[in-house]
C-alpha cells in the first residue's frame, strides 16, 4: 500500500539532501525541491513503476513578498490515479532571477499553466516551447498577479474607497 | 389576338408577382413553423399574428445603410444578388399553374411559357443560378464567403447530375420534355409518384441541395462560416439573396408537385369538371375547374414547402465530403438503376407493376448483398 | 391570443390624408420589428441570451430572431458579457463593420459597467469604447429583463427620425467615440 | 433616312437578333480585353446567353438549352471556380506585353484570313419556306437523326467519355498513394 | 538527362553526386499554398471567446493556433481581495452553465480548511443541485452540439428543461444563472416543500421523457453519426497527457471521476456508474455526457427519495451568519454577524486542495491561507484551459466543420477557460 | 485504463443496414419535430404574461420602511462591506430631534446610492443586513436604463412607498421554514 510515508520514503533515498520541506497539510504530501532539480524529482515520480504520477492535476504560481531569497513559488501537483494518491512539490525562485525548468517535456498539459504562470508572477520556464504571455495583452509591462500591484482598474470612477476601510 | 396577348401578359406578370410573394410570404412561415417545430409561438407582434412581419423585414432592408465593403469587387458584388435573384424568378416561366382558361372563346395556358424543352429550360436555368453566389461569394472578398461559394458551386455541380438522371426516368416515361404534357399525363391520380417513388426521393433530395436547404446547407451554415457567401452582405443586397432562397424554394416546390404529383390534376377532376360546365356553363366552368386545378397545385405547393422547413428544423447538415459522398456513391448510382428500372418497366407494357417489381428486386439485392459488400471493406481494412 | 398589443398603423394612415404620415413612423416601425441582433456573447449573459431564444422566453416575437452573426447583416449589437481589454478592439471593429443604422445594447453588469470585475484586465463598461443605446441591468439580467432592453431598442427605433443619422450630434457622437 | 426607314422596318426576330448580336460582340469583346479572369469569365457567360438567344431565334432550342446547360451551367462554373482558387494577385505574365501583342496579332490575322477564305467558298443554302420543316432543330428531330444516320459515332462518342471519365477518376485518385494502381 | 529509364512522376531519384542533386535540386513536390481562416474571436462556433487562427489547405486544417485571454477577469486576483464568502459570488461566473457546482465546491474547500463538518442534509441538498448543474451542463454541451451541425430544434426542447431547471434554482436561491447558493457551512436555506415537488416533476416525469426524444433526435440518425463519429479522437495515453479530465477524458474510455475516485459530499453513498468511452472521439463524447445525465438523473432520484431530515447548516456560530430573530435580540449573534460579514473568521493558516467534479472535469480549488480574511492565494484547476490546449492536436488534417464539432463537443466555457 | 469497478461501456454499436440508407433516422426526426409542432407552446408572452419568479427571487433593491413608516437603516454599512461589486454607498447622518417619525435608529443614511448596473444581484446585502432594512424584491427587476446618468439609484428610488408597500411570504428564512411547514 502506498501512502505519503512511502513516498517520502522512496524520495528522500532517492534524492537525500534535494528535496525538503516536507509537510502533510490536510493530508496532501507537500514538499520543496530546487529550481535546478524540478525536472528529475517529478521525472521520477512520473515514472516510478509504483507510484505512477502520471497525472498533472495543477499547475501555479505563488508570491510570497516576504520571503526574501524565494519570492516566487512554483508549484506543481502530481496525481497517481492507480494509487489515487496526490503530491505537490514546489519550486521557490528569487524575484530577480525567477527561472524554474519547464515541465513541457513530461506533461503536455504543463504547456498552457506554465504560461498562464508566466503571464502572472513573471516565472521564466527554461525551455518552454512558447513561453509568452496567454491572458493577458502582449504588451503588458507588469506581472500583475504579484502582490505590489492593485487589484482596482485605475479607470474605474463609479466609487468611493473612501468607504468601510476597503 | 390583342385579348389572348393582354391576358397571357397578366398571366406572366402575375407569376412573377406571384412568385415575389410567395418569396415573401415564405419567410414569414417559416418563422412560424420554426417556431411551431420547436414549441415557440414566433411573430406575434407585427400586425395581428405577426402577419406583417416579412413587409417589416422588407422596409428595414430597403433603408438599411447600402455599402461595399472596400476590398470587394465593385461590380460583381453587385451583380451577385441580381443574378441569383433573376435566375430564380425565371424558371417560374415554364411551370403550368393550371390547365387552360377561355378568354375570347380562345384557350390559354395558365402558363408562363409552354416550350417544348420545359424541364431543360428548368434545368438549365436552375444550373445557373449558382452564378449568382459564385460570384457574390468571390466579390466579396473574404475567406468566409469564398469557401460558401465554393461549396455552393461544387455540391450544385454535384446534385445537377442525380437530379438529371432522375428526371431522365420522367422522360422516359412521357416521351415530353414539355412541362405542361408531363402534367397532363398525370391525369386525375395517375401521378407519377407511384411509378417513380425512388425517383421522387432522390429528386426531392437534389431539390433540398439546390436550394440550399438543410441538410445541404453548407454555403450557409451559420455555425461554420459565418453565414457563408452573403457574409458580407447588408442591406438589400442580402435581402435578394434571401428571397432568391425562397424563390427557388417556391419553384421547387413547383416543379416537385407539376412532376410527381400531377400538378393541377387531382382525383375526381373529370367529374368536377363535368359538374362545373353542367351548371355554369362551357366557358365559365372550364374557367372555374382551372382554378379549382390551381387551387390544388398550391395546396402540394404549400405541401412541399412545408416538407422543406419541416426538413430543415429536424436535420443536421452534412459536412462537405460527406455531401459529395452522398451525391456521387449513393444518389447517382441509385439514379442510374431507377432509370434502368423505368426503362425495363417501360418495355414491359405495364410501367406501375413492373416499376414496383424492379424497385423490389433493387431493394431485396441491395439489403441481402450489402452486408457481403461491408464485410469485405473492413477486412481489407 | 387577445391580449396581444397589436401594432397599430401608422398615423395618418386613416382618413383622408393617407400620406400625411412621414415616411420616417413607418420605417421606424419597420425597423423595430425586424432587429436582428448579433449576439456578441462572451459569457454567462450569452446564456442568458439563449434563454431569451429558447421556447419559454421566444425572441422571435419581436421578430428579432434572426442572429446575424455576421456584423454587416445586423442591426442590434448586443453586448453579452465581460468585455476584456483585449476583447475591446475587437467589439470596436465589429461596431465599425456594422452597417446604419445600428443599436447597441449592453446586456448585463459586466458589459456596461465592469461589474464585480473591478481588476486590471476588464474593460470598466463598453461604453468607453462604442456608443451604447440601451443598459441592461442585472448579472445576469433575466430573459424578460433582455426582452425589455430589445422593446427599449424598438421605442428608440420607432422615436428616430431618418435622418438622424445623418445629423451632426450624431456625427460628433461617433466622432468622440473615434469611430468616424 | 434610308437607314431610318430599315430600321423601322425591322421585325421583333430581327431586332432581337442585332440586339443579340450586339451583346454578344460586346461580352466577346469584354471577355478578351478585361484583365480580371473573373470578368472575363462573366463576360463569357453573357456570350454564350446571346448565343443561346440567337440559337433560339434560328428555331435550335435544343441547343440553345444544351449550350446554357453544359456551357454557360457546368464548364463555366467549374472555371470559375478554379479562377477563385487562383492567387489573381500575381502577375504571372513571362511574355513582356509587346511579344504578346505581336503573336496574338498573327494569330488573329491568320483566322481570320481562313474565314474569310472559308466564308468565301462556302455556298449559302437557300430556305425554301414552302416545305421547310418548322421542327428542324428540335429534340425529335435531332433525336431520330441522331439514332439513325449518326448512330454509331454516337455510341463511339458516348464510350470515349466514359474513357476519359473513368481516366480522369483514376488520375485524380492517385495523389492519394500508389495503393491504387 | 539523356538515359532513358522510364519515369513516373512521383517517383524520387536519387542523385548519382553531388552535381547531379544540384540539377535536381527543384522541389518534387510544389510547395503548397496554405491560406489561414480566423475561427473567432466573434464566430458563431464560438461559444464564448476564443480565437483560432486555422492554416487551411482547401477545406482541411493543416495546423491552428489558438488565441485565449479574450474575457481574461482576472478572478485570482480579484479572489485575493475579497472575503471567503464573496468569492462564491466569483466561482458562479466560473463555468457559468454549472454554478452551483463551482459555488459548492468552493464551500467545501473552505470548509476543509476551517474544519467544518456539514449536516447531512446540507450534503444532500448539495448533491442535488449539484447533480441538476451537471445535467443542465451536459443538456447545453450536447445540445449544442446539434445546433452546430444544424439541428435546432432539440436545442430548443432541451433547453425547455433547463428552464425547469432553472426555476428549481430559483425556488431554492432566487437567481437562475449565477445562483450563489449555499453557504459556507450549509445552504442558505432550506430545500421548500414547491422546490422539492419541482424536482421530484423534473426528474421522475418530465425530464426522462425528453430527453430520451433528444436522444431519438440525434443518437441513430446517420448525417448526425457520420458528423460527428472518427471526428476528433484521441487516445487516452495522449488525453492523459494533455491533462484532460471529465467527459473529454472518460470518452477515451478511462472512468477517472472525483465523485467515486475521492467522494465529497456523500457522494459515496450513491449508486451510479461511470459512462466510458470506446476511443474518444466526439461521438464518444457526445454518448458519455448522455450517459451521464442518465446517471445524474439516477442521484438525483436516489438524493431526493433519501433525503435526510435535520439542519441544512452546519451549527457553527463563527462561520455561518445566525438567524436575523437572534441578531435583534443577543449580542452574541449581532457580534457574530457582524464579524462574519466583515470577513473576520479567524481562518486558520494552511493550503487546501479540494477537487470536486466539475461539469467539464476536475475543478479544483487551491487555496492558500495566511489567517486574514481574505485568501492570500486562491488558484482555480480549470478543467477547459487545461484540456483545451489539445484542440490544434485534435483537429488537425480534419474538415473546418469538424473543427466546429470537435469544439463544442469538448465544451469549452469561456468563463471557465479565461477565468 | 479502468480505476473503479463502476465504469460502463456506451453504446457505439455500428447502425444497421436500414439505417444506414438515412431514412430511419431522419424519419424519426421527423416524427419528433411534427409532434411538437402539433403539441402546447411553451412561450410566456413577456410584457402581457408575467412568471412568479418564486418567493426568494432577487430583484429590484428596496429600502424597507416600519410598520409606522420609519426608515429601518442605520447605515452600518455591512451592506456595503458585503458587495462583491463595492456598488453601495452611502452617506450617515444623525438623527435630530423631530424626526423620530421618519428615521427609526438614531443614525440615518443621508444618501444611500446603488449603482445598479454595477450590482450582481447576489443577495448577500439582504443577508448581511442586520436591521432588515434592505431586501431585493421578488417581484419587480430594475428598468432598463438608455444612459448612464440614471443608474445610481438613490433614496428617492430605493426607499419604500408606504402606499404601495413591498409585501413577501416571508421576511427571513426562519420565518419561510415555518411558512413551508404550514404547506
Amino acid at each position: 500500500m502506498i501512502n505519503n510515508e512511502s513516498i517520502v520514503e522512496e524520495v528522500v533515498g532517492q534524492f537525500g539532501q534535494k528535496v525538503f520541506g516536507f509537510e502533510e497539510p490536510f493530508g496532501l504530501l507537500t514538499f520543496t525541491t530546487n529550481a535546478s532539480d524540478l525536472i528529475e524529482v517529478v521525472g521520477f515520480l512520473k515514472n516510478h513503476p509504483q507510484f505512477k504520477f502520471g497525472f498533472l492535476t495543477d499547475l501555479a504560481g505563488i508570491h510570497f513578498p516576504d520571503n526574501t531569497g524565494g519570492e516566487l513559488c512554483s508549484v506543481c501537483m502530481l496525481h497517481s490515479w492507480e494509487n489515487n494518491i496526490r503530491v505537490r512539490i514546489k519550486v521557490f525562485v528569487p524575484i530577480s532571477d525567477p527561472k524554474v525548468p519547464t515541465l513541457t517535456t513530461l506533461f503536455a498539459a504543463a504547456n498552457w499553466q506554465e504560461r498562464e504562470t508566466f503571464d502572472f508572477y513573471g516565472i521564466e520556464y527554461i525551455g518552454h516551447p512558447n513561453l509568452k504571455r496567454i491572458l493577458n495583452m502582449e504588451d503588458m509591462d507588469y506581472f500583475p498577479m504579484r502582490k505590489e500591484y492593485p487589484l482596482e482598474d485605475a479607470t474605474r470612477e463609479d466609487k468611493i474607497d473612501a468607504l468601510f476601510g476597503r | 389576338m390583342d385579348t389572348v396577348l393582354i391576358v397571357k401578359a397578366i398571366i406572366v406578370v402575375a407569376i412573377f408577382a406571384i412568385s415575389m410573394l410567395m418569396a415573401l410570404y415564405e419567410t414569414y412561415a417559416e418563422r412560424v413553423i420554426a417556431a411551431f417545430i420547436q414549441d415557440r409561438v414566433g411573430p406575434d407582434r407585427a400586425g395581428p399574428f405577426g402577419i406583417l412581419q416579412p413587409l417589416a423585414d422588407g422596409g428595414k432592408l430597403f433603408f438599411k445603410e447600402d455599402f461595399i465593403p472596400a476590398k470587394a469587387d465593385k461590380w460583381l458584388f453587385i451583380l451577385g444578388p441580381a443574378v441569383a435573384m433573376s435566375t430564380a424568378l425565371l424558371s417560374s416561366a415554364v411551370i403550368p399553374f393550371g390547365d387552360t382558361i377561355i378568354v375570347a372563346g380562345q384557350k390559354i395556358d395558365v402558363q408562363g411559357m409552354d416550350v417544348n424543352i420545359g424541364i431543360l429550360w428548368i434545368f438549365g436555368i436552375v444550373s445557373l443560378g449558382v452564378y449568382g453566389i459564385l460570384i457574390g461569394g468571390w466579390a466579396s472578398n473574404n475567406k468566409y464567403s469564398l469557401y460558401g461559394a465554393i461549396r455552393a458551386a461544387s455540391q450544385t455541380i454535384s446534385y445537377e447530375l442525380a437530379m438529371g438522371i432522375s428526371l431522365l426516368a420522367i422522360i422516359l416515361m412521357t416521351g415530353s420534355l414539355s412541362v405542361k404534357s408531363i402534367v397532363l399525363g398525370q391525369h386525375g391520380i395517375d401521378w407519377n409518384i407511384f411509378y417513380q417513388p425512388m425517383g421522387f426521393l432522390l429528386f426531392l433530395t437534389c431539390s433540398l441541395a439546390e436550394c440550399n436547404r438543410t441538410p445541404f446547407d453548407l454555403p450557409e451554415s451559420e455555425n461554420e462560416l459565418v453565414a457563408g457567401y452573403h457574409t458580407e452582405y447588408g442591406s438589400m443586397k442580402m435581402g435578394l439573396y434571401l428571397f432568391s432562397e425562397y424563390v427557388n424554394m417556391f419553384i421547387s416546390s413547383a416543379v416537385l408537385a407539376s412532376l410527381y404529383l400531377g400538378g393541377f390534376n387531382y382525383p375526381g377532376m373529370d367529374f368536377v369538371y363535368n359538374k362545373l360546365v353542367g351548371s355554369f356553363g362551357e366557358v365559365t366552368g372550364h374557367n372555374l375547374a382551372t382554378a379549382i386545378g390551381t387551387l390544388t397545385l398550391f395546396l402540394k405547393i404549400f405541401f412541399f414547402i412545408f416538407l422543406f422547413m419541416w426538413i430543415r428544423w429536424t436535420l443536421p447538415r452534412f459536412r462537405y465530403d460527406q455531401l459529395m459522398n452522398v451525391a456521387w456513391k449513393w444518389m447517382m448510382p441509385v439514379a442510374i438503376v431507377n432509370l434502368i428500372i423505368t426503362a425495363a418497366a417501360e418495355l414491359s407494357g405495364k410501367p406501375l407493376l413492373y416499376n414496383w417489381v424492379g424497385l423490389a428486386i433493387f431493394g431485396a439485392i441491395y439489403f441481402g448483398l450489402f452486408p457481403i459488400f461491408k464485410k469485405k471493406t473492413v477486412s481489407a481494412n | 391570443m387577445s391580449n396581444i398589443k397589436i401594432v397599430d398603423a401608422p398615423e395618418g394612415l386613416e382618413g383622408s390624408g393617407f400620406f400625411a404620415t412621414s415616411l420616417d413612423k413607418a420605417i421606424g416601425l419597420a425597423r423595430s420589428y425586424s432587429l436582428w441582433p448579433l449576439p456578441f456573447a462572451t459569457s454567462c449573459c450569452g446564456i442568458e441570451f439563449m434563454a431569451t431564444m429558447g421556447s419559454n422566453y421566444d425572441i422571435s416575437r419581436f421578430g428579432a430572431e434572426r442572429p446575424s452573426f455576421s456584423p454587416r447583416q445586423a442591426d442590434l449589437l448586443m453586448v453579452m458579457g465581460t468585455i476584456a481589454k483585449k476583447m475591446g478592439p475587437v467589439l470596436k471593429q465589429v461596431y465599425l463593420q456594422m452597417a446604419e443604422p445600428r443599436w447597441v445594447i449592453a446586456v448585463g453588469a459586466c458589459a456596461s459597467s465592469g461589474g464585480v470585475f473591478d481588476s486590471y484586465s476588464v474593460l470598466q463598461g463598453i461604453d468607453r469604447v462604442i456608443p451604447v443605446d440601451v443598459y441592461v441591468p442585472g448579472c445576469p439580467p433575466r430573459p424578460e429583463q433582455i426582452i425589455d432592453g430589445l422593446m427599449q431598442v424598438q421605442h428608440l427605433a420607432q422615436n428616430e427620425s431618418l435622418r438622424r443619422r445623418n445629423t451632426e450630434e450624431y456625427k460628433a457622437l461617433l466622432e468622440s467615440y473615434k469611430v468616424l | 433616312m434610308q437607314y431610318l426607314e430599315l430600321i423601322k422596318n425591322l421585325s421583333f426576330v430581327q431586332w432581337a437578333f442585332y440586339f443579340l448580336s450586339i451583346l454578344s460582340l460586346f461580352g466577346a469583346l469584354g471577355t478578351i480585353l478585361s484583365k480580371n479572369p473573373i470578368h472575363s469569365v462573366v463576360y463569357l457567360i453573357l456570350t454564350f446567353f446571346t448565343l443561346s438567344g440567337i440559337y433560339l431565334l434560328l428555331n435550335a432550342q435544343f441547343l440553345a438549352a444544351v449550350n446554357i446547360i453544359v456551357y454557360a451551367g457546368a464548364i463555366m462554373v467549374l472555371f470559375l471556380f478554379v479562377l477563385m482558387f487562383l492567387n489573381l494577385k500575381k502577375e504571372s505574365n513571362e511574355l513582356s506585353q509587346n511579344s504578346m501583342l505581336i503573336s496574338a496579332a498573327i494569330a488573329g490575322g491568320l483566322l481570320g484570313l481562313i474565314l474569310i477564305v472559308a466564308i468565301k467558298k462556302a455556298e449559302t443554302i437557300r430556305v425554301n419556306y414552302n416545305d421547310f420543316d418548322a421542327k428542324t432543330g428540335m429534340i425529335e428531330t435531332l433525336g431520330k437523326v441522331l439514332f439513325n444516320n449518326y448512330m454509331l459515332p454516337f455510341e463511339l462518342v458516348s464510350v470515349l467519355f466514359l474513357v476519359a471519365m473513368s481516366g480522369a477518376v483514376l488520375l485524380a485518385k492517385r495523389e492519394k498513394g500508389d495503393s491504387h494502381f | 538527362m539523356e538515359d532513358n529509364i522510364p519515369m513516373a512522376e512521383n517517383t524520387l531519384i536519387l542523385p548519382k553526386d553531388s552535381n547531379d542533386a544540384l540539377a535536381l535540386n527543384v522541389p518534387m513536390v510544389e510547395d503548397k499554398q496554405y491560406s489561414t481562416l480566423n475561427l473567432g474571436p466573434v464566430h458563431p462556433a464560438t461559444h464564448g471567446i476564443f480565437q483560432n487562427i486555422l492554416t487551411m489547405d482547401g477545406e482541411k486544417i493543416v495546423d491552428s493556433e489558438q488565441t485565449v485571454g479574450y474575457i481574461h477577469r482576472a478572478f485570482e486576483k480579484i479572489a485575493e481581495r475579497r472575503p471567503f464568502y464573496q468569492i462564491t459570488t466569483l466561482t458562479d461566473r466560473l463555468n457559468y452553465c454549472s454554478s452551483p457546482i463551482n459555488n459548492f465546491g468552493w464551500h467545501m474547500t473552505v470548509e476543509k480548511l476551517l474544519g467544518v463538518k456539514v449536516p447531512k442534509r446540507a450534503e444532500y441538498i448539495r448533491v442535488i443541485m449539484m447533480e441538476l448543474a451537471r445535467i443542465s451542463d451536459h443538456l447545453i454541451c450536447n445540445s449544442i452540439l446539434g445546433v452546430d451541425t444544424g439541428a435546432y430544434s432539440g436545442f430548443l426542447y432541451v433547453m425547455q428543461e433547463r428552464e425547469k431547471i432553472y426555476e428549481i434554482y430559483e425556488e431554492v436561491c432566487g437567481a437562475r444563472l449565477t445562483t450563489n447558493m449555499g453557504r459556507i457551512g450549509g445552504m442558505e436555506r432550506d430545500l421548500s416543500p414547491t422546490a422539492i415537488a419541482k424536482i421530484r416533476d423534473l426528474v421522475f416525469n418530465s425530464f426522462p421523457k425528453v430527453w430520451a426524444e433528444f436522444e431519438t433526435l440525434f443518437n441513430r440518425n446517420k448525417i448526425f453519426r457520420d458528423r460527428i463519429q472518427n471526428v476528433g479522437a484521441i487516445s487516452s495515453a495522449r488525453a492523459m497527457e494533455y491533462g484532460f479530465t471529465g467527459p473529454n477524458l472518460r470518452a477515451t474510455g478511462v472512468d477517472y471521476d472525483v465523485r467515486v475516485i475521492e467522494p465529497y459530499s456523500s457522494y459515496e453513498d450513491f449508486d451510479f456508474e461511470i459512462p466510458i468511452g470506446h476511443k474518444g472521439d466526439t461521438f464518444d463524447r457526445f454518448m458519455v455526457r448522455n450517459g451521464e445525465v442518465w446517471e445524474s438523473l439516477k442521484i438525483i432520484q436516489q438524493a431526493i427519495e433519501n433525503l435526510p431530515e435535520g439542519p441544512y447548516y452546519a451549527d457553527e456560530d463563527h462561520y455561518y451568519l445566525p438567524p436575523k430573530k437572534e441578531v435583534y435580540s443577543s449580542m452574541e449573534a449581532l457580534i457574530y454577524h457582524f464579524k462574519i460579514v466583515m470577513g473576520e473568521i479567524d481562518a486558520p493558516v494552511g493550503e487546501v486542495y479540494h477537487a470536486v467534479e466539475g461539469g467539464n472535469g476536475e475543478l479544483g480549488f487551491y487555496l492558500i491561507s495566511d489567517g486574514g480574511r481574505t485568501p492570500f492565494r486562491l488558484h482555480f484547476r480549470r478543467p477547459s484551459f487545461i484540456y483545451y490546449q489539445a484542440y490544434p492536436e485534435m483537429c488537425k488534417g480534419l474538415t473546418i466543420s469538424d473543427a466546429v464539432v470537435i469544439m463544442s463537443s469538448l465544451n469549452v466555457i469561456a468563463g471557465e477557460l479565461d477565468a | 485504463m479502468t480505476l473503479t469497478n463502476r465504469s460502463r461501456k456506451t453504446d457505439n454499436s455500428e447502425l444497421s443496414i436500414v439505417e444506414n440508407t438515412y431514412f430511419p433516422g431522419i424519419f424519426k426526426g421527423m416524427g419528433v419535430t411534427i409532434k411538437h409542432f402539433f403539441s402546447k407552446k411553451a412561450t410566456i408572452r413577456y410584457p402581457e404574461q408575467k412568471r412568479y419568479l418564486g418567493p426568494v427571487f432577487r430583484g429590484h433593491h428596496i429600502l424597507k420602511r416600519d410598520d409606522q413608516g420609519r426608515e429601518r437603516c442605520t447605515t452600518c454599512g455591512l451592506c456595503a462591506v458585503a458587495c462583491p461589486a463595492e456598488a453601495i454607498s452611502m452617506v450617515a447622518a444623525e438623527r435630530v430631534k423631530g424626526e423620530e417619525k421618519l428615521y427609526r435608529e438614531e443614525k440615518y443614511a443621508a444618501s444611500y446610492e446603488i449603482n445598479m448596473l454595477r450590482c450582481i444581484f447576489c443577495g448577500l446585502c439582504e443577508e448581511a443586513c442586520p436591521k432588515e432594512a434592505i431586501y431585493l424584491r421578488h417581484d419587480k427587476f430594475v428598468p432598463v436604463f438608455t444612459s448612464r446618468d440614471q443608474v445610481i439609484y438613490g433614496k428617492d428610488q430605493l426607499v419604500e412607498d408606504m402606499g404601495d408597500r413591498y409585501l413577501r411570504d416571508a421576511w427571513t428564512k426562519e420565518d419561510m421554514a415555518k411558512l413551508w411547514i404550514k404547506q
